[in-house]
């Protein structure tokens, strides 16, 4: 489901119609009239095709609606706020955090926490990260604020735990190295928007 | 007209009657069981989902899962209720529905081949107890299979429950006037009471169904019948929208499966009587036996056919139906037969 | 011999449940014994080969009159005992002997009726059924339209006396297509 | 072998517990019971009778208790309802009023 497809959901313009009930029989002669036309109308019998039609449909047109859920999962909408990632860069391999600590000033439910050192490179570098899904609020500001597209919000949404705080590690974010190529750009909650490159300006060297 | 004494057959032995018992108790129990399967499944494919899946291959061993359950669930009895009564009631249920099934014809006369060690050579009757006045018997026990939902309901000290057992004292007196007017036009053409008699009227193919000279009757014999098996339009016993579920509301484990058997098992009787009264039911020659399989399964289909499609009506609207519709048309129906059969 | 199991059973089973019936406190076990005295009764009947009066008692007395009472038992409230003053012993004695006088009479009756004729024969190899229709709409047809008659009254009068105000609803007197009908009224 | 004297026997012992029933109970729901109990023990004499002397009335007979008990059930049950509705009681004892 594409981004687009996802955000129309405007009630009032699928053009529904409404239904002609019709006057209530007052006289007997009417009811009967009613109940004898409802009889032998065959209306009955309408739902009866339906549901057999419908039976046909799901046994030999595919027509299944049943999601065998720990299987098989719905596609998500890209803008869901599930459990966070961490993103890689794809050419080198080296995690795109780049240990600013917005994440952790912004987050309103206080559960980042991180922690930074100096590498023998002199680069900064992340050496504790934990995010307490327990206190987590899933609100995405995180996301939102990571200039580096570092921190996004994935798909998995399980988010059951046997504890009420349930730490999530830095390394448990990460994607793994070998599944580097399997790493998407996350164009969702926190990413540029899909028309971005229309936005951009040339910037005016001349100042 | 002729009686019902079975002539140039082998002599009907206790050891006939007893197989033929065993046959019904163990083929209409597995059947009972396997329609809950059937009707989940069928249920499921009308509404576009799938139904249970995971216990065998495609859900079939469901019903053995079921079976467990029930079997190992902790049995209660609420401390208000009349214990004795309640424990009563899911007995009268499943033991009235086995007992209707006595009288009724499941399958043709078989005689037991030879090289079947310690059997060999039994003639099992098609039924288990041939007596004069089947239809009516059948029709009597079901009557009598009222007692289970209607002491369940009163027995448990639950309001609940209390009127789910009123809803089953109008609603089965009330159409077992339908059923038995609906059966007597039929009846009057046949001239016998005996279900061997109606197979054998019918046995000249699907032109002399009763169905064809009875269509109102078996219209009307139908709808009865789904309202005393407590099936979908007339379900009012145990709607789980408005009363909790009824009569069976404190119950739980096996004595709900109870109730559970006695429905299934009465559904299949109402189909067996409606195969053999209005199409013919089985012929005796070859594989004819298997026709009235597919009559009953065609039957057993149409209940769940029919809970999938239409709603449930309210208690007012099947008192008017019952009383001003059917039964009207079901007292002119037999006018109609007689005068024809005295023209 | 299954026959004189079968008696014997019942016999002993009917007597039994009967006795819960007039003994007990509870309604409930009242209906409930009485109930499947009757079906036991009707048990009776298909071991006299009167079949076609079995399945009636068993169809009108078990499924109509018995569910009847049962009915009728939710308009009281049948959970509770009931507390009544039952008669003294004094009384006791009068009945023994009118039971005794009751069982001496019964027993004495077929022993004076050896010159009995059947005025009805019942007929061999014609099934109970069929046997019982003739007699009945030839020999008996006017006390059979009588009894339809008073059937009729009765239930005639049943109606009248437990049904008085059974129009009025006690909720607000409206079908539910014509709520939904004014509703949608409204909504224009 | 079972012959009548043995149903009437059973017939009688059945008669005799309504009667005491009736002479018993208070209760008019009771009472009802009791009664249903006598005309079922009259049913029975009346088939044994019908079978040992291989004659049909005794089953006409059975026939009419059973519609006159049916009718009985209809109206009574009426008036048992409409005075429950007036006096909140079945009792016997409660409902002497007439009693000078």
């Amino acid at each position: 489901m594409g981004l687009e497809q996802f955000k129309n959901r405007n009630v009032g313009t699928q053009n529904y119609t409404m239904l002609d009930l019709g006057e209530s029989p007052k006289t007997g002669i009417d009811k009967f009239k009613q109940i004898t036309k409802r009889t032998f109308n065959g209306e009955l019998f309408v739902g009866l095709w339906v549901t057999l039609r419908e039976m046909g449909g799901t046994l030999f047109g595919n027509k299944l609606h049943t999601i065998k859920y720990p299987f098989e999962k719905l596609p998500i909408s890209p803008r869901y706020r599930a459990i966070h990632d961490m993103l890689r860069l794809l050419e080198s391999g080296h995690y795109r955090c780049i240990g600013c600590g917005l994440c952790e000033k912004i987050c309103i439910s206080n559960c980042i926490t991180m922690d930074t050192r100096y590498d023998e490179n002199q680069r900064k570098e992340v050496s504790e990260y934990t995010i307490n899904f327990g206190r987590c609020i899933f609100c995405g500001y995180c996301a939102e604020v990571c200039p580096e597209l570092a921190i996004v919000h994935g798909p998995r949404y399980e988010t059951a735990s046997e504890q009420r705080a349930s730490f999530s590690l830095f390394e448990d974010m990460l994607t793994p190295i070998d599944k580097l190529n399997l790493q998407q750009e996350y164009d969702g909650f926190g990413a540029v928007s899909p028309n971005a490159d229309d936005n951009i300006k040339q910037t005016p060297l001349a100042y | 007209m002729e009686t019902t004494l079975v002539q140039n057959l082998p002599e009907v032995t206790a050891a006939g009657v007893i197989i033929k018992a065993i046959i019904i108790l163990a083929v209409i129990s597995a059947i009972a069981g396997f329609g809950t399967f059937i009707e989940r499944k069928v249920l499921a494919f009308m509404q576009r989902r799938l139904g249970p899946m995971h216990v065998g291959p495609h859900g079939i061993l469901q019903l053995v899962a079921d079976g467990i359950k029930l079997f190992t669930k902790e049995d209660i009895v609420p401390q208000n209720a009349n214990p004795i009564i309640f424990k009563v009631a899911p007995v009268i249920t499943a033991a009235t529905a086995f007992i209707a099934l006595a009288a009724v014809p499941v399958f043709p006369d078989f005689t037991i081949p030879n090289w079947i060690p310690l059997l060999g050579g039994v003639f099992v009757p098609s039924i288990a107890a041939d007596v004069n006045i089947g239809i009516l018997f059948v029709l009597g026990m079901m009557a009598a299979g009222l007692y289970g939902p209607l002491l369940a309901g009163m027995s448990q000290a639950n309001k609940w429950g209390i009127i789910g057992s009123a809803r089953t004292a109008i609603q089965f007196l009330s159409y077992e006037v339908v059923t038995g007017l609906s059966i007597l036009a039929p009846i009057m053409l046949v001239g016998s009471l005996s279900f061997v008699d109606f197979n054998d009227y019918q046995a000249g193919g699907v032109g002399s169904w009763l169905i064809w000279q009875q269509p109102v009757a078996f219209v009307l014999f139908l709808i009865a019948g789904f309202a005393e098996t407590n099936r979908t339009p007339f379900d009012l016993l145990e709607h789980e929208a408005e009363v909790v579920s009824g009569y069976a509301t404190e119950y739980s484990g096996m004595r709900w499966g109870m109730f559970f058997i006695g429905e299934y098992a009465n559904m299949i009787t109402v189909s067996i009587i409606a195969a053999v009264v209005f199409l013919g039911g089985y012929s005796v020659e070859g594989i004819g036996w298997l026709t009235i399989i597919l009559k009953v399964a065609f039957f057993f289909f149409l209940m769940l056919w029919v809970r999938a499609s239409w709603p449930h009506i309210r208690p007012d609207q099947l008192m008017w139906l019952c009383w001003k519709v059917l039964m009207p048309i079901a007292v002119i129906n037999i006018v109609i037969t007689g005068i024809v059969m005295m023209v | 011999m299954y026959e004189v199991i079968a008696f014997y059973l019942f016999s002993v089973l009917t007597i039994g449940l009967f006795l819960v019936t007039v003994m007990s406190k509870n309604v409930l076990y009242a209906m409930t014994s009485l109930a499947s005295g009757m079906v036991l009764i009707a048990g009776f009947f298909f071991i006299l080969g009167a079949d076609f009066l079995g399945v009636v008692q068993l169809i009108v007395y078990v499924g109509a009159v018995m569910a009847l009472y049962s009915f009728a038992m939710m308009f009281f409230d049948a959970t509770k005992d009931i507390k009544e003053k039952n008669t003294s012993a004094a009384l006791v004695f009068l009945l023994g002997g009118m039971s005794a006088l009751v069982l001496v009479l019964i027993f004495a009756a077929p022993i004076h009726s050896e010159t009995i004729q059947a005025l009805y024969p019942m007929h061999e190899g014609v099934g109970n059924a069929q046997d019982v229709g003739i007699v009945l709409f030839t020999k008996y047809l006017v006390p059979f339209e009588v009894a339809a008659v008073m059937l009729l009254v009765a239930m005639i009068a049943g109606i009248i006396l437990a049904g008085k105000k059974m129009d009025d609803s006690l909720t607000e007197d409206l079908d539910a297509d014509d709520e939904i009908y004014i509703q949608l009224k409204d909504e224009k | 072998m079972i012959g009548l004297s043995h149903y009437l026997i059973v017939s009688a012992i059945i008669f005799s517990i309504g009667l005491v029933g009736v002479l018993r109970r208070r209760n008019l729901l009771m009472l009802f019971f009791a009664t249903e109990v006598m005309l079922n023990a009259v049913n029975i004499a009346f088939a044994a009778i019908s079978h040992y002397y291989n004659d049909l009335t005794g089953q006409m007979f059975a026939f009419f208790i059973i519609a006159i008990a049916a009718s009985e059930v209809a109206v009574g049950l009426g008036l048992l309802i409409v005075l429950y509705k007036k006096y909140g009681s079945l009792d016997l004892d409660d409902l002497a009023n007439m009693k000078g």
